[in-house]
């Protein structure tokens, strides 16, 4: 059998954590290739030792059976393959137009500009991402960014293209239009390998699959004839229920609340209560003003008109401190803008709304704080060498739950996750699901904002924006036809 | 439960090495200079290293504090001579060149305290709520303040001086001089401060990630603002040593510091981006500076060539403390 | 009644150690100086101790003394650019009973044995002088001045704006503060000469740094010219380096103040030596035209500093001529 | 389609005006010079304005180029007098201060501009292989650098200089000052360089994210050693450029003008850092701090007093920049 691209026991150590312990893969020419594990398993480090980013330890790399190029030669890597990293590469102080023909700019010679923007555009209409190119990448949502590092990977004409965990960040729609593409470019020959925690896409757009666990190389399959369980099996080392909703009758206290909230361009004239033991889902196609919505209830966006009350405490607009004083968790939309302090460890970043209460006379005692760390990282299974690690260093989902464990950690009486399993394995979303749902259980009110249908199952009820408004409220028991129509304003 | 307390101890351990790589550097020194001077070694000689380095080491801690919460403050070198110089103008007569106010001399130090943190608020005022850039405001409040000097002393040097404000800076107490202690007593407190509090927590959280330590409900401007005044009181503080150091307060008081004060915090791995390093780091970097300024004295190496073997000797230390922390720096 | 001072050496008997400090390395006339020590303090059999510079920096001088005095010293010469915030050193080395010898500035406070300096007030007064001559007590004239914060600096500042308001009342003076920079000197005058092209003089704090780039400004502006040509600017200068000297010869400049580097050096070995010796002086005349005069914390050598101007440019006495 | 490139068409104009928001601030200072002063608008005082800012402006066209591919680099200023003063001496005789190699005078401008470029290549060595912090590893090249001229010279100003280091810095081309045309035609290349240039545009990429350049095949490390040694070149052709215009080498030549350096970028829009800011908005930062000192000058204010009032308006004219600009600084 012929591969395109195979590693052969590929070791890669980052100081005592040992990243991939001889994993290999191989991956046929022409097919769509899968690679799950849970987060932390090591498929971000294959993928940055596949590209040329990163030497292996240890171990090769094939292309076409022939060895990789020289760590230095970049311009052969980016014949050979094409990337989404999971980590953006997107310039935020330059054009929408230059990211997207960064090195590329021209053959030679002087740039034109205009010739240039033409490109971009004619590039993101293929893709029908509505941006402006001229407009700086860092003015972009998380959405629009994510698009444009799609639309970019998939136009250097590469044979083979890795895409890390791209739809984590998209909705529907979007995730649609990415699996048309790349649909085409499979019936032109291209070989690509595709990361995700959304299983039933790894279904739906792969061929064969091969499953990471703790830095070892699991087993390659063909998808078809590999059941979804024995998959999550293969992933987890252990059998794995399905997550469950659980019922609950809400209480009749109101925790969180909003009055006539209006922000210019955003969301217009929202009303909104969540009652204790209540999870209220926020659910709307793209630039429907969700995102900004949740951010205003927690204080990171200051309304131009309404009120927010935490716990019968009306909040100062636009103040987080306030807000998280009066009883508030939150999880932001973005970890690596807002979420967590990269150079900080995990027990650090976690505990800092609770810093106040970890001793005396402003002090704060670093045992507590371990003991409140060990505590949290054992609640939502943090793989970590432990709580004195950076949080810079950790994989993408593991940092993830560092955020939820700081949005937990003083027990709120009210609770905002903005999509909050964006990046996170099966089993670590159950267990992130499942602390939504105790901390409502113990009597808090939760507001949950996705794009992922699976994630607003465990929602009492579902609030469905369109273009700024709250347009229904949707009871538990819809189904996913039923959301997305009135989320694509096709039926209110 | 054992397995997860115990691992983590040896980190802690190498994470505090880390900001120790200059102590091979400064036993090196001490090697040398022992080899090179036989005074070097003696208690008398270091003891003046250490107080020749106070009121410096104090604009280090304030500048470590001020680069570890990912701002930047160049104005403290003006403010070591001009909140003195501003205040003892406020105390003494018409006649010895002061404002002829007619404050009493015991509030001298008071007062010039109060006008460091005042110049510390007002580069946080324009820094935090004007949004201005941190560079280039201090850069012009450095030239400003330094000016606010010039002006009303006209360029002159203050030598009558009330007696307060001389006593801090040639005091000994217990056998040391008394600035040695309180730059001591101020070091241990910015250590504890930083390490054990949760205020100087947040001072790496905002350095590190300004967006999350925001979201994480630290009052960013009011800390960021608060970091600021005590910058300046610091300088201020630097300043009253200083004085009582030279006995007088000369118009250049304080100027050119600032260079040695970055190189300082730098080399003891301060980082300039914010969220890195230890206050126990940055008075190494002191140390070191101190060491080498006294060694090359000592030697009397030539004015031309002097400063060809004090950047190198900082050069070295550099790489030394690149290789012992073995991280690339930024 | 004069006291003696004569150099007859009495060898290196009741001596000891003599410590130094030098003011700055960056400009030429301390770099005279410095050459000048070594020289002079061999030919008088002075013990001196490896010299310290202290940049300009009356902390980093505070630190040196220390460092000489803990190595010592026994005498110590220095020159500290910031006069008063020497006092608290002074005091210190007067417990000691370690005398100090200091050039070219005169401490506010403090005792101090010997000041070796000449007049900078004179500098002033005397270009003053040179300048509202030719000028014949009318015009306009740039003083370039070196650094306000410094004594000597403000010294000529002062001298040259109190004797242009009392004996030259018609001449307006343009003070361009320069911070002995020769780039700021060269911008300063360029722009003065363009708002005022009828300036007829110029007086220069620091030959060293402000003679080239002055000339360089003349020369653009086709003002360098001899001293008959109508549009002539005449040029005054201090300090009395080579540079200057031949620019005197060529008739680019008119006259400089030659500020004595070569007996800075030599009264410095030599006070510093006569101190350890327990010699002891009085004021009054010299026997190198020179008079010492009291000062509340000591004595001072007033130094002759010569006007040259093209009549004596090639005395053999000036310092400028003897150094290569 | 026609809806789709109208839309855009305003924000390029709103672009390119960020770069230009010290337009205002100039146009102020033209008005109130014209204003102070009748002398200040005639083109001999314009024309002399540009000329005494022709060198500086070189050095800040070398620092904007580095700060925006996200390092730092101090030593340039040290460079200005070293380059020129050890390429001097490499060709004058020893007589008059030389090393009396005997080399031909009319080497002397591509020595300076080769010492210039080595010493920019040392920064880049250090830096770049050895990742050590630019900003300290500058600023011991600074000393370092500075010191390399004063060991040679002792200390002298060098006044016998070959003509052909006179010439570029006193001669005039077609009516303007050559060092006019010099800085201009370089401004010129720069501007077209990192607007219109691949490798121009990998200097915004790296200071923007240099993990994303390297990932989009930019050879991160050439280009950035590239970049230091053309700071270093230009920072030569600076001191080519001082040396002519003020007939001498003083052994101050270039000393303290980092800082205006730093001022005349960051005014101009460029971020400390990295990936913002055009080297147009530079060259209006340099215009900017050229007249404010034309106009101190012209009013001949009092040297104690100058800098505050020069402070104080570069402070303004960052406030003026920031309205007009609308973004926060960093
Ligand atoms: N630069 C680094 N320094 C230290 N440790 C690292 C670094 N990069 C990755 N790791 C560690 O290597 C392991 C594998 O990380 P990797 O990012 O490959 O996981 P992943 O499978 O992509 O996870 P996720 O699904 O969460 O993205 C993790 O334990 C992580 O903490
Ligand atoms: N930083 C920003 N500056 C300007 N406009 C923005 C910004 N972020 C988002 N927007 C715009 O605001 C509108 C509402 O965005 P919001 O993020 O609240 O909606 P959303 O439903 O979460 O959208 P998405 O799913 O795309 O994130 C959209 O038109 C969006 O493009
Ligand atoms: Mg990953
Ligand atoms: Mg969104």
């Amino acid at each position: 059998m012929k591969y395109h691209v195979e590693a052969r026991n590929v070791v890669k150590r980052f100081g005592p954590t040992v990243a991939l312990n001889g994993a290999s893969i191989a991956i046929a020419e022409g097919e769509t290739h899968a690679l799950v594990g849970r987060n932390g398993a090591g498929k971000s480090t294959l993928v940055s030792i596949l590209t040329g980013l990163q030497p292996a330890d240890e171990g090769e790399v094939l292309f076409a059976g022939e060895p990789a190029p020289a760590l230095a030669d970049r311009d052969a890597w980016r014949r050979r393959v094409a990337c989404v990293y999971q980590k953006s590469t997107i310039i935020p102080a330059l054009t929408v137009a230059e990211n997207l023909f960064l090195n590329r700019q021209t053959d030679g010679g002087v740039i034109r500009w205009r010739a240039l923007r033409a490109r971009a555009r004619e590039l993101l209409d293929t893709y029908e991402v509505d941006v402006d190119v001229q407009a700086l990448a860092g003015d972009l949502s998380v959405e629009q960014r994510q698009l444009v590092e799609i639309a970019r990977a998939l136009s250097f004409g590469a044979r083979f293209i890795i895409l890390d965990e791209p739809t984590a960040r998209l909705d529907g729609p979007a995730i649609e239009r990415l699996f048309a593409r790349m649909r085409s470019l499979r019936e032109q020959g291209v070989t690509m390998m595709y990361i995700s925690h959304h299983l039933d896409e790894v279904y739906e757009i792969c061929q064969s699959v091969t499953v990471f666990r703790d830095a070892r190389h699991i087993v390659t399959r063909p998808v078809a004839g590999f059941s979804h369980d024995e998959l999550v099996g293969a992933m987890t080392g252990e059998a794995t229920a399905a997550y469950q909703a659980r019922a609950r009758t809400p209480g009749e206290r109101v925790v969180l609340a909003g009055e006539g909230l209006s922000l210019a361009g955003r969301y217009r004239e929202v009303d909104l209560a969540v009652r204790s033991g209540e999870v209220v889902g926020l659910a709307g196609s793209a630039s429907s003003g969700k995102v900004g919505l949740a951010e205003t209830l927690v204080g990171l966006r200051k309304p131009d008109a309404g009120t927010v009350t935490v716990n019968g405490v009306r909040v100062r607009p636009g103040d987080v401190p306030s807000a998280l004083r009066a009883g508030l968790g939150f999880v932001p939309e973005d970890r690596h803008h807002e979420g967590f302090v990269p150079l900080l460890s995990v027990a650090e970043n976690a505990t800092i709304p609770v810093a106040g209460k970890l001793g005396r006379f402003g002090t704060v005692s670093p045992s507590r704080q371990r003991a409140r760390a060990v505590q949290l990282i054992d609640d939502l299974d943090i793989k970590t060498e432990g709580p004195g690690q950076p949080v810079g260093d950790l994989s993408g989902g593991n940092a993830q739950k560092v955020v939820f464990a700081r949005a937990l950690v003083d027990d709120p009486s009210a609770l905002v996750v903005i999509n909050p399993t964006a990046g996170v394995d099966v089993k670590a979303k159950q267990a992130l699901l499942g602390a939504v749902e105790d901390a409502v259980e113990r009597g808090a009110g939760a507001v949950l904002v996705s794009d992922d249908l699976d994630d607003l199952r465990v929602c009492d009820r579902v609030l469905v924006m369109f273009h700024g408004r709250v347009v229904k409220d949707v009871p538990r028991g819809w189904t996913d036809h039923e959301l997305v129509a009135v989320m694509e304003g096709i039926e209110q | 439960m054992t397995t997860l307390t115990a691992s983590p101890a040896p980190r802690v351990r190498l994470a505090r090495f880390r900001d120790l790589t200059l102590v091979p550097v400064i036993l090196i020194l001490l090697v040398v200079g022992a080899f090179l001077d036989p005074t070097f070694l003696t208690s008398g000689n270091l003891t003046n290293v250490l107080q020749q380095q106070a009121a410096i080491s104090l604009l280090v801690l304030a500048e470590a504090m001020i680069l570890i919460s990912g701002k930047f403050d160049l104005s403290l070198e003006s403010t070591v001579g001009m909140a003195p110089a501003i205040a003892v103008m406020m105390v003494i007569p018409a006649s010895a060149g002061g404002f002829g106010l007619g404050l009493p001399g015991s509030l001298v130090i008071p007062l010039c305290l109060l006008v460091g943190a005042a110049i510390g608020a007002f580069n946080g005022f324009l820094i935090i709520k004007f949004q201005l850039s941190a560079f280039i405001v201090t850069l012009a409040m450095l030239i400003i303040v330094h000016g606010l000097q010039l002006g009303p002393t006209q360029g002159k040097t203050l030598f009558e001086l009330p007696d307060s404000i001389l006593y801090l800076g040639s005091a000994v107490w217990l056998g040391l001089p008394a600035s040695i202690w309180i730059a001591g007593v101020l070091f241990a407190a910015g250590i504890a401060g930083l390490a054990y509090f949760r205020i100087g927590r947040a001072l790496y959280a905002i350095g590190g990630n300004i967006d999350a330590a925001r979201a994480a409900g630290i009052r960013v401007n009011r800390v960021l603002w608060g970091v600021f005044i005590l910058g300046g009181t610091l300088a201020a503080l630097a300043g009253v040593l200083e004085t009582g150091r030279l006995g007088a307060i000369g118009s250049n008081q304080g100027v050119g510091w600032i260079f040695m004060v970055f190189a300082a915090a730098v080399i003891g791995g301060v980082s300039m981006d914010g969220g890195k390093g230890t206050i126990l780091g940055a008075l190494t970097g002191v140390l070191v500076i101190g060491l080498v300024q006294n060694i090359l004295t000592l030697k009397g190496v030539s004015g031309f060539w002097q400063p060809v073997v004090y950047g190198a000797i900082i050069l070295v230390a550099l790489i030394i403390s690149r290789i012992a922390g073995g991280k690339a720096q930024d | 009644g004069s006291s003696s001072t004569s150099t007859a050496g009495s060898g290196a008997a009741g001596g000891g150690k003599v410590g130094i400090d030098y003011p700055r390395a960056d400009s030429d006339f301390w770099n005279s100086y410095i050459k000048y020590v070594p020289q002079m303090a061999a030919e008088q059999k002075v013990d001196l101790m490896p010299a310290t510079n202290s940049q300009n920096d009356v902390g980093k001088l505070v630190s040196n003394v220390q460092a000489l005095v803990g190595q010592g010293a026994k005498a110590i010469v220095m020159a500290p650019q910031d006069t008063g915030a020497i006092a608290s050193t002074l005091q210190q080395l007067e417990n000691k009973k370690i005398p100090v010898v200091s050039v070219d500035t005169r401490p506010d406070k403090g005792k101090v044995s010997m000041v070796v300096r000449a007049d900078n007030r004179a500098y002033g007064t005397k270009a003053c002088e040179f300048l509202g001559e030719k000028l014949g007590g009318k015009g306009k004239v740039v003083e370039l001045m070196g650094s306000l914060s410094s004594v000597n600096g403000r010294d000529r500042a002062e001298a040259f704006r109190e004797c242009m308001k009392t004996k030259f009342p018609g001449i307006t003076v343009f003070e361009e503060p320069t911070e002995w920079e020769g780039s700021k000197a060269a911008s300063m005058l360029q722009t003065r000469l363009e708002q005022n092209p009828d300036i007829k003089g110029i007086y220069m704090h620091a030959g060293g740094v402000h003679l080239a780039p002055t000339l360089q400004v003349l020369k653009q502006k086709n003002l360098l010219v001899p001293p008959g040509d109508p549009k002539h600017v005449f040029v005054i200068s201090n300090d009395g380096i080579p540079e200057e000297l031949a620019a005197i010869r060529k008739g680019e400049i008119d006259a400089t103040v030659s500020q004595p580097a070569d007996l800075y050096a030599k009264y410095a070995m030599f006070y510093a030596k006569a101190s350890l010796d327990g010699k002891t002086f009085k004021a009054g005349p010299t026997d190198h035209d020179s008079t010492i005069i009291q000062l509340p914390n000591g004595l001072e050598d007033q130094l002759p500093a010569p006007l040259v101007t093209k009549d004596n440019v090639d005395d053999k006495n000036l310092w400028g001529n003897q150094v290569k």
